[in-house]
């Protein structure tokens, strides 16, 4: 965490690095008061927090976008490399930007749909060939492999041949399982059936395969207040076991 | 009383996380050792295998919320090439890197008395992802043209006679997301690098299958193989505090799914039966 | 026209960028980057009208003394601080924005992320009964993951659940997520059609579809 | 126009050899002694073939041989400028060592003609080479003294109007659309089967319940904001859902993380409400924005869900880490869930905390399927079409590749399959 605040190093005598490590530690333990119920803690922290983030996100906006995207190439291009004369061509998407607020005049609204109609084609367009590449083409040419390989001395690898078997098979089952038009009877039905197998098999992993990572996330946060915030009531844990 | 055990108030459960995850911190407490992945002991046994003096680049593509799994790898891979006498240069394609490399290397290298710009570097963030860790293909030196400090890096000692990947012993990307997957195509597989990777559970998986195809010469996953590394080099810490943590979670969420089960099936018998 | 302008807004941004991603030529590229720049302008704008419902949301509760809306002074002082600090002052590392943004929002947002170590236990707790095949499937699978994934499960004989738990995440786990993400694939891509096409007009006043 | 681009070098410049050098005779480093500092000789130039977007020329070219020392000087280095016809010689790269005599020119224009020019740099003995911070093709080692070789060109970097290697795309997209296109053709002289789905099912019965209870419904659109198929898929159940809570003029919460979602989400919803016949009951301040940040709005929405307790709540949309923190959340508060969600890492959580789950297709499936509109319906015919290609493109690839085990000659045609795919 940075110690310095624009500068300032202490508040009443007190390091500004403190003043930070204890805000930052009872805004833990007030988020931490949700798990036993819904309290006037909590709704603070709740609070700043919606408070803080929204301003810096407008915060990042000014700066990372209508500042260098629109302000400067439109009224300042002596400050954007490679320009000489203004960019006239932005008056559009500020133009669209400003239909936005159409929607505050009730006989006009109709023309906020126009910067959403831009908005959603354009990602509609962009979204269609990288889905394609991404989802079909990368998974089909992963999937397709020898059903009986073998390998460079020219025996026959059965094991990894049944992985391919069984990968196959989970795709095409899982694909039955979403098949929409027709009802799921006779060998369809069975079909569905093992794909729905395969999903829950793949649920259980991804499940039991998070766990841990969200332990460590815990585990962060403890170690903040153990090895950051109790040092400065005077509690020192050491700097933990052997490395650290 | 199954009745009860099937409805009983959550925060029962909260109470309990918190506590076992807490209770190796304050105790010291730790589990036993387990076998060491190979992964983990090839990565170990590459280190060993490098001349003093050979450079390895550990890449710190992770932020804050990757720092209970990757900065006790980080330690121990940090202390492992510090001391043997290899010199280390931190790198970074994930902007929040540099202030990891930063807070794990500079204490350590006070530790090992290592001098920074001698034995090891900070060499702080380059945008564009994958552009740096291409240009570094062709001169490391001009990608870096100066260190996170702010000073020249033709300067440095630890640069010395460093111009491209084939100057580096090993490369190490201790990534909290897919930036592995980056380093493998545009450094090792165009300039042949030796390249290794610690990543956060949940990733790890993702990896595996590239090392079987041996693009990747080591790979440690998780705080497990932060405990693993821990245990090769005779330094225990919190890779082993936290892998403790996690054993005796998991174990505790078994254990409440196999009591709910219990339950669950005991209330349904006894229901049909006074039916 | 009301309908038929948005409809071909639409369609040329849409076909644009189907068409641009084929085309390598810079001229083409910078545009692609361009159009991608006017969503961003579009976005700030839009934020303006965000963050307006934000405050008047919690402007309301002050003025109608609605329950709890001493909190409302909260977020608005909040916001007011950390807006002031980030416009008027700089926001690169070691400025006040950044001492905020590191002490207040970083922790808040990783406590919030940690809660999940909680929810993940309750929710296994909660759910994880063996009610049919497909429950039980699933809670197996989790278990054997669980416990795969620690040393401790090292000490079971005969069972080496590390590598079945590999063997778990490698193979079926990979062919669900496959048939999951190729029928996503086909999903979206005829929703994108729809949406480019103007088939789908409920975004544009023109009720759903038709 | 020479002299103002090689002002900006800030470097020594050795005019003699220039001059011998622009005067034509390329070769004249070899043949007399080096008595002064040389430019590199016998520029070569040619389009980047691995360049198809018109920006990059390849230069190649020789050391002047035998001047790698001139007095305290040592060769160091080249650097490679390019002008448009007319215009200031500008430097594009530098390349440091002496031994590298070819390098890519980057960020030119296609179309454009330009001359190539490049200069030797020579650096007093036991200097180092150093490049300006902010611009990397400035040396500003002291002392360095630079050569110019005559100039070459004018050339122009080749763009092309069609990347052929991404053909696969093309094809399947226009495949698939053709499909999708036909079947919205043939929509409306058939009606079309669907099978249930059953979160679907339960999303009229969730209406039902919060109408009942007189309790308001909560509705999450993803955190992906606009950008992203799912976000629109979304809204398009919203606007679905937000029809039904006008008839009964149950209050619908739809609390935002991107403003521009919010901005559709009030044009869908109003919309909703006007086709209801019920436009006075809208209200656009039950569709709010929050904060675009992601754990920031996670804890607003716990807020709202402890608090106004909905009896109902529908995820759907794209999620990350926070899907579970909101159906645990709900869970507690004990409303009724519909989640909806393409994001396989988070289904496992939606599928245990929610009582009801669109996975992944299911999510798209869902505007047709409540609309019950015979075009949309067409739609998730061509999705099953879609299906049957795959499944047969992916039995045809496995067949293939296990033959081509056992039969040689079907080895290239599997081979090429996969380079097909290769994307």
């Amino acid at each position: 965490m940075p110690g310095a605040a624009g500068g300032i190093n202490a508040i009443w005598g007190i390091s500004t690095e403190v003043i930070g490590i204890w805000l930052a530690a009872l805004l833990t333990l007030a988020i931490y008061s949700f798990l036993y119920g819904d309290n006037p803690v909590y709704k603070v922290a709740e609070h700043v927090f919606v408070g803080v983030s929204a301003a810096y996100g407008a915060a990042l906006t000014y700066h990372l976008a209508i500042i260098p995207k629109l302000y400067n190439p439109l009224f300042r291009p002596d400050l954007v490399p490679d320009a000489d004369e203004p960019q006239y061509i932005l008056i559009i998407p500020g133009l669209l930007g400003l239909l936005i607020f159409s929607r505050f005049i009730p006989r006009y609204d109709w023309l906020s749909r126009w910067p959403i109609a831009f908005i959603m084609g354009l990602y509609a367009g962009l979204s269609i060939p990288r889905v394609i590449q991404t989802n079909i083409l990368k998974q089909m040419q992963a999937t397709i492999a020898p059903l009986l390989p073998v390998d460079a001395g020219g025996e026959y690898l059965l094991f990894s041949g049944f992985e391919n078997l069984l990968l196959v098979v989970g795709v095409v089952c899982t694909l039955a399982y979403f098949y929409f038009s027709l009802p799921h009877r006779g060998v369809m039905g069975g079909m569905s059936r093992v794909g729905i197998w395969f999903l829950m098999i793949g649920f259980g992993a991804g499940f039991g395969n998070t766990v841990m990572a969200r332990i460590s996330l815990l585990i962060g946060r403890i170690q903040f207040m153990l090895y950051d915030w109790l040092p400065t009531i005077g509690i020192h844990l050491g700097s933990g076991p052997g490395v650290g | 009383m199954w009745e009860k055990l099937l409805y009983f108030d959550r925060r029962i459960i909260f109470v309990l996380i918190g506590l076992v995850v807490i209770i190796p911190f304050l105790t010291g407490w730790m589990v036993p050792h387990g076998q060491i992945t190979p992964s983990t002991q090839n990565l170990y046994n590459e280190i060993e295998s490098l001349e003093p003096g050979t450079p390895v680049m550990l890449v710190f593509d992770y932020g804050p919320s990757g720092m209970p799994e990757l900065h006790p790898m980080a330690t121990a891979l940090t202390h492992h090439i510090l001391s043997r006498d290899l010199r280390l240069l931190g790198v970074a394609i994930v902007v929040t890197g540099p202030s990891m490399c930063q807070d794990v290397v500079a204490p350590l290298a006070e530790e090992l008395h290592k001098v920074e710009g001698v034995d090891w570097v900070n060499l702080g963030w380059k945008p564009g992802g994958v552009v740096p860790i291409t240009q570094m293909g062709e001169n490391i030196k001009r990608t870096y043209p100066s260190d996170f400090q702010g000073r020249p890096t033709n300067e440095l000692e630890v640069m010395a006679g460093i111009r491209d990947y084939q100057d580096i012993g090993l490369i190490i990307d201790l990534a909290s997301g897919n930036a592995p997957g980056a380093w493998i195509a545009y450094a090792h597989d165009p300039y042949k690098v030796k390249l290794a990777t610690g990543v956060t559970g949940v990733m790890a998986i993702d990896y595996y299958v590239y090392l079987q195809t041996g693009q990747l010469c080591g790979l440690l996953n998780g705080l497990r193989g932060a405990a693993e590394y821990e245990q090769l080099i005779g330094k225990k810490g919190f890779g082993f505090l936290g892998m403790s943590s996690q054993s005796v979670a998991h174990l505790v969420i078994i254990f409440f799914v196999i009591i709910g089960n219990i339950g669950y099936f005991t209330v349904r018998r006894s229901r049909q039966r006074s039916e | 026209m009301r309908l038929q302008i948005p409809i071909a807004i639409g369609f040329v941004a849409g076909m644009f960028m189907f068409v641009q991603f084929f085309i390598p030529h810079q001229m083409i590229k910078a545009s692609f980057e361009d159009a991608l720049d006017w969503a961003i302008i579009i976005g700030a704008f839009a934020l303006v009208l965000g963050l307006g419902s934000l405050f008047r949301t919690h402007i309301d509760k002050i003025r109608h003394r609605r329950e709890g809306f001493s909190y409302s002074f909260v977020t608005l002082i909040s916001f007011a601080v950390m807006f002031f600090f980030g416009i008027f002052y700089k926001t690169a590392p070691h400025t006040t924005f950044d001492w905020l943004f590191m002490n207040v929002q970083v922790p808040l947002e990783a406590t919030m992320f940690s809660l999940l170590a909680f929810f993940i236990a309750s929710a296994a707790y909660r759910t994880f009964r063996a009610r049919s095949v497909e429950a039980t499937l699933l809670l197996s699978v989790a278990i054997i993951v669980m416990l795969g994934r620690v040393p401790i499960s090292d000490k079971i004989p005969y069972l080496n659940l590390h590598e079945i738990t590999e063997w778990l995440m490698m193979v079926p786990t990979v062919a669900a997520k496959r048939g999951i993400l190729l029928g996503v694939a086909l999903g979206a891509v005829a929703t994108s059609l729809r949406i480019i096409l103007g088939l789908e007009r409920s975004h544009l006043g023109g009720g759903g579809g038709g | 126009m020479m002299t103002g681009g090689l002002r900006q070098t800030g470097l020594t410049l050795v005019l003699g050899a220039l001059v011998a050098c622009t005067l034509g005779i390329p070769a004249c480093a070899q043949e007399t002694a080096p008595q002064s500092f040389l430019a590199p000789t016998q520029v070569r130039v040619q389009d980047d073939e691995a360049d198809k977007s018109g920006t990059r020329l390849q230069v190649e070219w020789t050391m002047p041989t035998g001047a790698e020392r001139v007095d305290e000087f040592v060769l160091e280095g080249y650097r490679i400028y390019a002008a448009e016809a007319g215009e200031e010689l500008v430097p594009f790269e530098v390349v440091e060592g002496a031994g590298t005599t070819e390098t890519v020119v980057r960020d030119l224009w296609p179309g454009k003609e330009y001359e190539i020019q490049l200069s030797a740099v020579y650096l007093p003995e036991g200097q180092k080479w150093a490049t300006d911070l902010k611009d990397p093709t400035k040396v500003i080692t002291p002392g360095a003294v630079e050569t110019l070789s005559a100039s070459v060109g004018p050339y122009q970097p080749a763009a092309a109007w069609y990347d052929s290697a991404k053909s696969n795309v093309l094809l399947v997209a226009l495949l698939y659309s053709m499909i999708v296109l036909l079947c919205f053709h043939f929509a409306r002289r058939r009606e079309t089967y669907i099978r249930p789905i059953a979160g679907l099912e339960a999303v009229n019965d969730a209406i039902g319940r919060a109408t009942e209870m007189g309790r308001p419904m909560l509705f999450v659109s993803g955190l992906s904001g606009i950008g992203d198929i799912a976000t629109i898929a979304s809204m398009l159940i919203l606007g679905h859902i937000a029809r039904r809570a006008a008839a009964y003029e149950t209050p619908i919460i739809v609390p935002c993380n991107d403003a521009l979602v919010m901005t559709a989400e009030r044009e869908i919803v109003h919309q909703a409400y006007i086709e209801a016949g019920k436009p006075d009951a809208y209200e656009p301040q039950n569709i709010f924005y929050i904060t675009d940040s992601q754990f920031g709005y996670t804890s607003a929405v716990d807020g709202i869900m402890v608090r106004e307790k909905p009896a109902a709540n529908f995820f759907m949309g794209y999620f990350f880490a926070e899907a579970l923190i909101l159906a645990e959340t709900g869970n507690m508060t004990g409303a009724i869930q519909i989640a909806g969600t393409d994001a396989d890492t988070q289904l496992p959580f939606f599928i245990t905390a929610c009582d009801y789950t669109l996975m992944g297709e299911e999510l798209y499936a869902a505007s047709a399927y409540l609309s019950r509109n015979p075009l949309l319906m067409a739609q998730l015919k061509g999705q099953d079409y879609g299906k049957v290609l795959l499944v047969a493109g992916l039995l045809v690839g496995v067949t293939l590749a296990t033959l081509a085990i056992f039969v040689a000659e079907l080895q290239p045609w599997f081979e090429k399959l996969l380079a097909w795919l290769q994307i």
